[in-house]
């Protein structure tokens, strides 16, 4: 018993530390890669301390910052909720790790035993994920509540009703997958795209573009990122946040953003499937970590580009467009599936989808105007 | 030896939660105490193998109803939680007693007369049931999936129509009226 | 050219009109309505010739308009020399007013709707002078009407110009009444209304019948002449005439002396068949008679330049129907219809031609001295004026002669009327011209001369109206059927002489005056005043009118105050149900009675509900504890 | 402490019950009331859960499915019931129960 | 096919009922234009001298000897025509911002007029009567102009329901309370064998219910204040449409029904119908509002017809046909007529009182300049009104008058007097609102607009065509 116990932390821990060290690579990543794309130069300018080597890139810019983070006060309001100021870093950052777990990461050193445990275990791994990060929402709003604070609260409520809509087409668009390997194992799905991924049919394109999006807003992420908009609520729901709490805020927030794309991988991209994996096994954990990060580079690619949404116009294009959009996938995957004639589904699946979203893009476009003020007035 | 322990620790947080939720004064401390008890008891569904409906447990609970809880307390009482109003004494004491007597009638019997407590324990329950890799349990949510839509698809689908009417009629319900004859908002 | 393309004659304006009324150019309007009137004309005297060497009458059928059962009433056209002259001479004198149109309308924005009604009124007039069907006559009489109507109020904006529109209209209905109920009787006798139809027609084959104790034929006549008085501005219907001169000059050239005005003489020509067979001439000769009189003194003391010319077109058109009247036949009337035509639209035109140069001044009291400046309007205008005096061998010479002839040969003391008409045409000619044309300018402006497109047709009138009697009279009252008759020296020299003299009273009365300042010796009040007959008219009929009118109003309200009355009680019965009935005994009585007791009983029963969800839910628990309860201890 | 049997589920979803009744009872805030109902649903379900898995055929899947149903219309009726207070709320500026009581006289 | 078209603004009500409100009226024209379409086939299959045609006839209610029993024939072909003509103008010639409750009741007015039209047994002919005048007295009071259209709206009712209770009385008698049949045709049958003597209370009351429809002196005092009060488009139906209702009443029933009654009371009826021709005419001068004025007008007119029916009365005593062939004829192009110019009088009279607020005669003036397209319309309508040659009246009241002067030549003469009235009121009210210096208020007044011009257009149109052709108009009733 105890044994499994170690097992269990054997296959989780090094999946935590591995991507909690990752965090800081990509902090440094977003923004070097923002600075380009701004046509700055972006941190450049930390040495190692005590040797005079200097040309880092700004690679220890992470280090740096986290070390500010963990010697800066603590402060927490006076009105606040002292618990639940507290418990709210926490809550945010213990599911983000907690669906890390549950992704198909092979880890190069796990033995037999180890895989089955972990195998048994995720028997229903995508629902959990999903039921694991809803937890997420609360953290947020256990922050924004317990800080006392107008803007923090209306951030968390923000958060808390964008997180919710888009968490619709997030599960309907996964569910196309689900649905065309009839198992919820996040194994089992990346087994299945071993000859071709899901993301090379038109449902599966779709249902990726879905997903996404929505997993950009879920983890509100530009141009989603209106929970913690500085310039209209001075960052939302961590504004009364400092220090090594925020710092766990912001842990939590990137592994969000690992682990659901992570998902995203395992869903569409294969998993770690990819070239020579099946000569060199260990090979499938960098292919895994590889396709992250191509998606994490197009998600700040897009924070670099595209202006952050309205409140009305993102839950409009959740429930107008993205909802509708994926339901009408499910619906033609399943035709899809159903009648296995690749040369004839896939044109028509093709031109269902595109005339589905053009149209609906076309009412959404309909309805852009002047913004109509209910309360306001 | 560990699943007694689970199971009482969870237990033990489970009564906790149920407790707090009914009896903080503040809102949504109560409603936080309540999904302390929602996953507690999917904690509990796991050890009863249930691990689907443990997983359905997190997502509509703790991911859904939560949240409808702590929006409507935003949108009615102050946004604090505080809620200061209690029955008096006498409302107390009925209800205490009935609240304690309910569950006496259903437990008393088990505890009184032995013959009613006549059914086995099944002999499966051993071990951890997350490490009791047999068949029927790894293919829980296969043969969840074929039952629901093969033996209960009728139902299913009164349930879906269920749904849907309960979400048309929340939103139906709950939306403001559009404007009223004095040409201003009621406000919300 | 055979006479089917007689049609063409009148529908040629009639595209021009329906082509010109959504036109905004002036200038391509007035090219569209002067080119169909071209055309007309050219057609129109193909069908002269025709007329003139065949001789009879020629009908042709061009539709069926209404047929209801046995009856059926046809468009239908016919030409003699009659018809085929009128369209001749309307024709060329409205192509000749439409070119002066062209120049004198050009600055005015709606040009192209003013061609459009012009148009619309040749069209009209052809038809009407072309028509083989009394009913066809009378429409196309009607859309004349109408014409004239619009082009009087042309300038709508002026109130005078839309009263005296509406005025003209009404009062020829009221005549066109009287042509209406004609018509119904004829239609009623004759069961025709074909005028000429192989010897069926209502001219041919006269109706015999009986009406109201009196001949058909005579009652028909009798009616028509109604509608003649009206458009021809008779005694007493002749009180829209002069009123009428609202309109722009070419309106009044073309319709108000040349064309329509004579449509009532023409109509009497056209059924001159029914009149003879009626008895009717006398009356006739007498009304026109009268007319001409009355006409040419008020005449005398008018100082407005186309109210003069007014009067006087009302005068001749007088001496036409004594022309009608007293021979055996219309050619002598028609004659001086004719001549007339071309010399009154010539004065007309030249009075334009003055007001143009006088700056739009209408007053003869501030005219003075316009021959030198005009030199040429000058020369045409007197050679209409001497046409109108009838001074020796113009136009005008010839045909009054033939008309005081056979007023000479029917009725003496006719011809004295006629005779002394003719005197005071003179003077008030020369009077006029005598104001105009000689002495200094007593205007504000300098009058100046007009441009060729105005003074070129009136250099063409002016040769027809010297020349046209002299020239072709005798044939055309040869062609129009007059008996040759005799000259007696007595008529003749009374025309000379009242011609002369006229002029020379006038000449002496006018010539050394200080014109303008002066009080003015033949312009009496009365005559000023146009012998009071719209004031009279103002007092008879239009108090009469208004006291039926008044008596309508006020039976309305006495039957409105009793339907009031009606409403109300409805609305009391109503009330009383409501209250006493409804309110008292049922509602309060009967139902809410019963409720209320019911509501007591339940009332005790509420007492159990405390409306506390905590309470009913113990209830419920409480219930949950006895069923458990129950079935644990109790159930065996 | 032998294995644990079915009686141990049970009594923990009596007291649960119990609880579920004791809010249900003395709370006077619609909201918690609706807390104390979903404890209800939930000892509910923890009973079905307990009974399919230490009866007589736990391959019939009769618990879970029934659970299931029990979670979905559950959430329905939070939906419907949040709706309903803030209707409530909106109509009497209230959601204290005490207060609504319109049923009893008008 | 008479079923469908009768039925097809039912159709619309109640999709108007399901559909949302900013489709109503699209929903109503669509109703109004299907009838219109299937009228147009029907009369394009009609046979002048086929008699009755496309009859539907269906037992309804045995016991009371009721039928469902639709027809045309050359009395009812040109007046439907009419009436599905002028359906959907009144839906154009609503304002835009109209209630859903607004067209709802339009179309159900709409099927009352093509029932009453189409109905060959008095059951449901009164049935649809009624059902024309419930909508109408709704519209007038709910949508109508100015304070006084709950009182216009009142005594229409009174009125009119009056009439009708009348008349029902009257055919319950010549029904023998249900005994016998209800039909039409099977009626005029029994009147011709001379089966049937109503006496002569019956005649007065079923003629007291078709003269307020009418409507006759002394029985019109409703309807200047209705057609005042009442919005434009219904107006337009009123006079255009259910007066017309009123003489096609004469035709269908007094006609071949009463033959004997009606002989022996034609002067009476002529008499009242002149007395009707001169009240409303001199009424006209006096008025000062211009909708009024066009009331009154309207009462000259359609009075006209009623001077018809007179002279059928007589001539069927005189026993000569053309005369009685001329009167139909005639009252049936009157009809036509008078609906058609009525409505788009009474169309412009709104645009005016829309634009203006006003509605007064002497409110307006020298608009020629201001509205030129308005005025040509106008100008045109006017004086196809009042009867000038080729424009749609004039050929209708030849008709009229020359039949009537064969039998009635001193009525006749008088009646004249009516036509010259007709002119000096009308051209009074051209000449006040068209000439005349342009007021400020109105100098900048919009024309015509497209829309309202495309609404004319078809007005005008058939002014022109039947004025022009009135033969091919007078094919429908040749026989």
């Amino acid at each position: 018993m105890i044994d499994t116990l170690i097992h269990i932390l054997a296959l989780t821990a090094p999946v935590a530390m591995i991507f909690a060290s990752l965090f800081a690579f990509t902090t440094w990543l977003e923004r070097k890669i923002l600075a380009r794309i701004q046509n700055r130069i972006g941190p450049n300018y930390i040495n190692i301390p005590f040797t005079k080597f200097r040309k880092t890139f700004g690679l220890l810019q992470p280090a740096a910052d986290g070390f500010k983070m963990l010697v800066k006060e603590d402060i927490v309001p006076h009105g606040a909720d002292r618990f639940l100021h507290l418990l709210a870093p926490i809550l945010a950052l213990v599911p983000a790790m907690m669906v890390l777990c549950l992704l198909p990461f092979d880890l190069p050193f796990a033995n037999e035993s180890m895989k089955r445990i972990h195998a048994a275990a995720l028997d229903n791994a995508v629902l959990l994920f999903f039921g694991i990060t809803s937890i997420n929402t609360l953290a947020v709003f256990m922050a924004g509540w317990a800080s006392r604070n107008k803007y923090s609260l209306l951030g968390g409520m923000r958060a808390v009703a964008q997180m919710v809509s888009y968490e619709i087409p997030l599960v309907l668009s996964a569910a196309v997958v689900i649905m065309a390997v009839g198992s919820l194992s996040a194994q089992k799905i990346v087994a299945a795209q071993s000859t071709h991924w899901f993301i090379f049919t038109p449902w599966g394109l779709a249902a990726f573009f879905i997903f996404f999006i929505a997993s950009l807003a879920e983890t509100n992420r530009s141009p989603f990122d209106l929970p913690e908009a500085e310039s209209e609520i001075i960052a939302g729901y961590f504004t009364e946040y400092s220090g090594f709490k925020f710092a766990l805020f912001f842990l939590g927030e990137y592994l969000s953003i690992f682990a659901i794309n992570g998902l995203a991988v395992t869903l569409f991209f294969g998993g770690g499937n990819g070239p020579w994996v099946q000569a060199h096994p260990w090979l499938s954990c960098v292919w895994f970590l590889a396709k992250i990060f191509g998606l994490i580079f197009i998600i700040i690619w897009l924070r670099g580009t595209v202006p952050r949404l309205r409140v009305d116009q993102l839950m409009a294009f959740a429930w107008k467009f993205l909802m509708p959009l994926s339901i009408l996938n499910l619906f033609v995957a399943a035709v899809a599936l159903k009648v296995q004639q690749p040369w004839l589904t896939w044109p028509l699946c093709a031109l269902v989808l595109y005339a589905a979203a053009h149209g609906l893009s076309r009412l959404q476009q309909k309805n852009v105007g002047p913004r109509t003020y209910q309360y306001a007035e | 030896m560990i699943e007694q322990v689970a199971f009482y620790i969870l237990s033990a947080v489970a009564v906790l939660g149920a407790l707090l939720a009914v009896s903080r004064r503040n809102l949504v401390h109560g409603v936080f105490a309540l999904l302390l008890f929602f996953a507690a008891l999917s904690g509990l569904f796991v050890m009863l193998l249930a691990d689907y409906v443990a997983a359905v447990q997190v997502l509509v609970y703790i991911g859904a109803v939560g949240i409808l809880l702590l929006f409507t307390i935003m949108l009615t009482e102050h946004v604090t939680g505080d809620d200061l109003r209690r029955l008096g004494v006498r409302g107390w004491f009925w209800g205490l007693l009935l609240a304690v007597a309910v569950p006496a009638v259903l437990i008393l019997p088990a505890v009184l007369n032995e013959k009613s407590a006549k059914a086995a324990p099944i002999v499966v329950a051993q071990g951890n049931p997350a490490l009791a890799n047999n068949a029927t349990q790894a293919n829980t949510v296969k043969a969840l999936g074929k039952v629901l839509m093969e033996k209960y698809v009728v139902p299913l689908e009164v349930l879906a129509l269920l749904l849907t009417a309960a979400l048309i009629g929340a939103v139906a319900v709950a939306h403001a009226p559009e404007k009223d004859a004095s040409g201003k908002d009621t406000p919300a | 050219m055979s006479t089917e393309k007689l049609a063409l004659i009148p529908l040629l304006p009639l595209l021009a009109a329906v082509l010109t009324c959504g036109m905004r150019c002036g200038r391509r309007a007035a090219a569209v309505a002067i080119g169909a009137m071209s055309l007309s004309l050219a057609i129109a005297l193909v069908m002269l010739a025709n007329a003139w060497a065949h001789g009879g009458v020629q009908t042709v059928s061009l539709a069926d308009w209404l047929v209801v059962g046995a009856a059926k009433i046809q468009f239908s056209l016919l030409l003699d020399p009659l018809s085929a002259c009128m369209a001749a001479m309307v024709t060329f004198v409205g192509l000749l007013i439409f070119i002066y149109s062209s120049g004198y309308m050009k600055d005015d924005p709606r040009c192209a709707r003013f061609f459009c009604y012009l148009s619309l009124f040749a069209a009209g007039m052809l038809g009407l002078v072309l028509a083989n069907n009394l009913l066809l006559l009378f429409m196309s009489w009607e859309i004349v009407g109408v014409a004239s109507y619009l082009l009087i109020g042309f300038w709508f904006h002026k109130p005078a110009a839309a009263a005296a529109g509406k005025k003209a209209f009404i009062v020829t209905r009221i005549g066109d009444m009287g042509f209406l109920i004609g018509i119904l009787l004829a239609f009623t006798q004759a069961g025709t209304l074909e005028l000429f139809d192989n010897g069926n027609g209502l001219l041919e084959k006269i109706p015999t019948g009986v009406v109201w104790g009196i001949g058909a034929a005579k009652l028909i006549s009798l009616f028509l002449f109604c509608g003649a008085i009206g458009k021809s501005g008779q005694l007493p219907l002749h009180v829209w005439l002069p009123d009428a001169m609202e309109g722009p000059t070419p309106v009044s050239a073309l319709i108000h002396a040349a064309t329509m005005v004579a449509a009532g003489v023409f109509l009497v020509a056209r059924t001159f068949p029914l009149f003879v067979e009626g008895q009717t001439l006398p009356l006739v000769a007498w009304v026109g008679g009268l007319t001409a009189f009355v006409a040419a003194l008020i005449a005398l003391g008018q100082y407005d330049i186309k109210r003069i010319l007014a009067y006087s077109t009302v005068s001749q058109l007088g001496l036409m129907m004594v022309g009608l009247g007293t021979a055996a036949t219309g050619a002598v009337g028609m004659f001086h219809l004719f001549t007339h035509a071309f010399f009154k639209a010539l004065l007309f035109l030249g009075a334009g031609s003055i007001i143009h140069g006088c700056h739009e001044e209408q007053d003869i009291r501030r005219m003075g001295g316009i021959a030198r400046a005009m030199p040429i309007t000058t020369a045409a205008y007197l050679c209409g004026a001497l046409a109108l005096v009838a001074f020796p061998f113009t136009s005008g010479y010839f045909s009054k002669d033939a008309v005081l002839i056979s007023a000479y040969g029917a009725d003496r003391n006719l011809f004295y009327l006629c005779a002394l008409t003719s005197l005071i045409t003179a003077l008030y000619v020369t009077r006029q011209c005598v104001y105009v044309f000689i002495g200094t300018h007593r205007g504000a402006q300098a009058p100046h001369e007009s441009p060729p497109v105005l003074t070129a047709p009136l250099v063409i009138l002016a040769a027809f109206a010297l020349g046209l009697g002299g020239l072709a009279g005798n044939s055309l009252l040869a062609k129009l059927g007059a008996k040759h008759s005799e000259h007696p020296f007595a008529v003749i020299a009374t025309s000379w002489a009242v011609a002369l003299g006229g002029m020379l009273l006038g000449w002496v009365i006018y010539a050394r005056r200080d014109l303008g300042r002066t009080t003015d010796p033949l312009a009496l009040s009365a005559l000023a005043n146009k012998f009071y007959f719209d004031e009279l008219y103002a007092a008879t009929v239009g108090r009469l009118w208004t006291a039926l009118t008044w008596l309508v109003v006020m039976l309305q309200e006495l039957l409105a105050g009793v339907c009031e009355l009606g409403v109300q009680l409805t609305q009391a019965t109503g009330q009383f149900f409501a209250r006493s009935v409804d309110v008292r005994l049922i509602d309060e009585l009967t139902m809410d009675g019963l409720a209320r007791r019911f509501h007591k009983g339940g009332e005790v029963a509420t007492g159990f509900q405390t409306g506390l969800l905590s309470g009913y839910l113990r209830w419920i628990a409480l219930g949950a504890l006895a069923v458990g309860v129950f079935v644990h201890w109790l159930w065996k | 402490m032998s294995n644990l049997t079915l009686e141990h589920y049970l009594i923990l979803s009596a007291v649960l019950l119990g609880i579920g009744l004791l809010g249900v009872f003395t709370r006077r805030n619609v909201i918690v009331v609706l807390f104390s109902i979903e404890i209800l649903f939930n000892a509910a379900n923890l009973n079905f859960i307990a009974f399919w898995r230490f009866g007589d055929q736990p391959e019939a899947l009769m618990g879970p499915i029934f659970a299931l149903f029990a979670i979905a219309v559950a959430a329905a009726e939070v939906a419907v019931g949040l709706a309903l207070v803030i209707a409530v709320y909106r109509h009497f500026k209230t959601v204290d129960l005490e207060k609504l009581d319109t049923l009893k006289e008008e | 096919m008479i079923s469908a078209l009768t039925f097809a603004p039912v159709l619309a009500a109640l999709l108007i009922l399901l559909l949302p409100e900013r489709w109503a009226r699209r929903l109503a024209l669509g109703g109004a234009l299907a009838s219109l379409v299937i009228t147009g086939c029907l009369l394009g299959q009609f046979n002048p001298s086929g008699g009755l045609q496309f009859v539907e006839k269906a037992a309804w209610i045995p016991a009371l000897h009721v039928d469902y029993f639709v027809g045309l024939d050359g009395t009812n072909a040109l007046v439907l025509l009419l009436a599905t003509i002028l359906a959907p103008l009144a839906v154009l010639a609503s304002p835009a911002q109209m209630p859903r409750s607004y067209y709802l009741l339009l179309s159900l007015q709409f099927t009352g007029l093509f029932g009453a039209f189409t109905a060959l047994n008095f059951f449901h002919w009164f049935i649809f009567w009624e059902m024309a005048l419930v909508p109408a007295f709704f519209l007038i009071k709910l949508f109508g102009h100015g304070e006084d259209r709950h009182r216009a709206a009142l005594s229409f009712f009174l009125f009119t329901v009056l009439g009708s209770v009348a008349m029902l009385l009257g055919f319950l008698f010549l029904s023998n309370g249900g005994q016998e049949s209800f039909d039409f045709i099977a009626l005029a049958d029994k009147a011709k064998s001379g089966a049937l003597q109503p006496g002569g209370w019956v005649f007065i009351a079923v003629l007291a219910g078709l003269c307020v429809k009418v409507p006759l002196v002394p029985l019109h005092l409703w309807q200047a204040p209705a057609y005042a009060a009442a919005p434009v488009p219904v107006t337009m139906l009123l006079t255009g449409v259910m007066s017309k209702m009123g003489v096609y009443g004469f035709l269908r029933i007094i006609v071949p029904i009463f033959p004997q009654e009606l002989r022996a009371h034609a002067e009476t009826l002529m008499v009242l119908a002149l007395v009707t021709i001169l009240w409303g005419a001199f009424l006209a001068l006096r008025q000062t509002q211009l909708k009024r004025l066009l009331a009154f007008s309207s009462l000259n007119h359609v009075a006209f017809c009623v001077f018809g029916v007179g002279v059928l009365g007589i001539a069927t005593n005189a026993g000569t046909v053309d005369v009685q062939r001329l009167a139909t004829q005639g009252i049936i192009l009157q009809m036509f007529a008078h609906g058609i110019t009525a409505a788009g009088l009474f169309y412009m009279a709104g645009l005016l009182e829309q634009r203006a607020g006003k509605d007064g005669l002497n409110d307006f003036g020298g608009l020629s300049a201001a509205t030129p397209r308005l005025a040509i319309a106008f100008y045109l309508l006017a004086m196809g009104s009042l009867g000038l040659p080729f424009l749609a009246g004039f050929a209708a009241e030849f008709l009229i008058f020359a039949s009537a002067f064969a039998v009635a030549p001193t009525l006749t003469v008088v009646a004249t007097l009516g036509l010259l009235a007709t002119a000096v009121f009308l051209l009074t009210a051209l000449q006040r609102l068209f000439t005349g210096p342009t007021p400020e208020h109105v100098k900048f007044m919009p024309d015509l607009s497209l829309e309202e011009s495309l609404l004319l257009v078809p007005v005008l149109a058939l002014v022109f065509w039947v004025g022009l052709i009135p033969g091919r108009w007078l094919a429908f009733s040749a026989n």
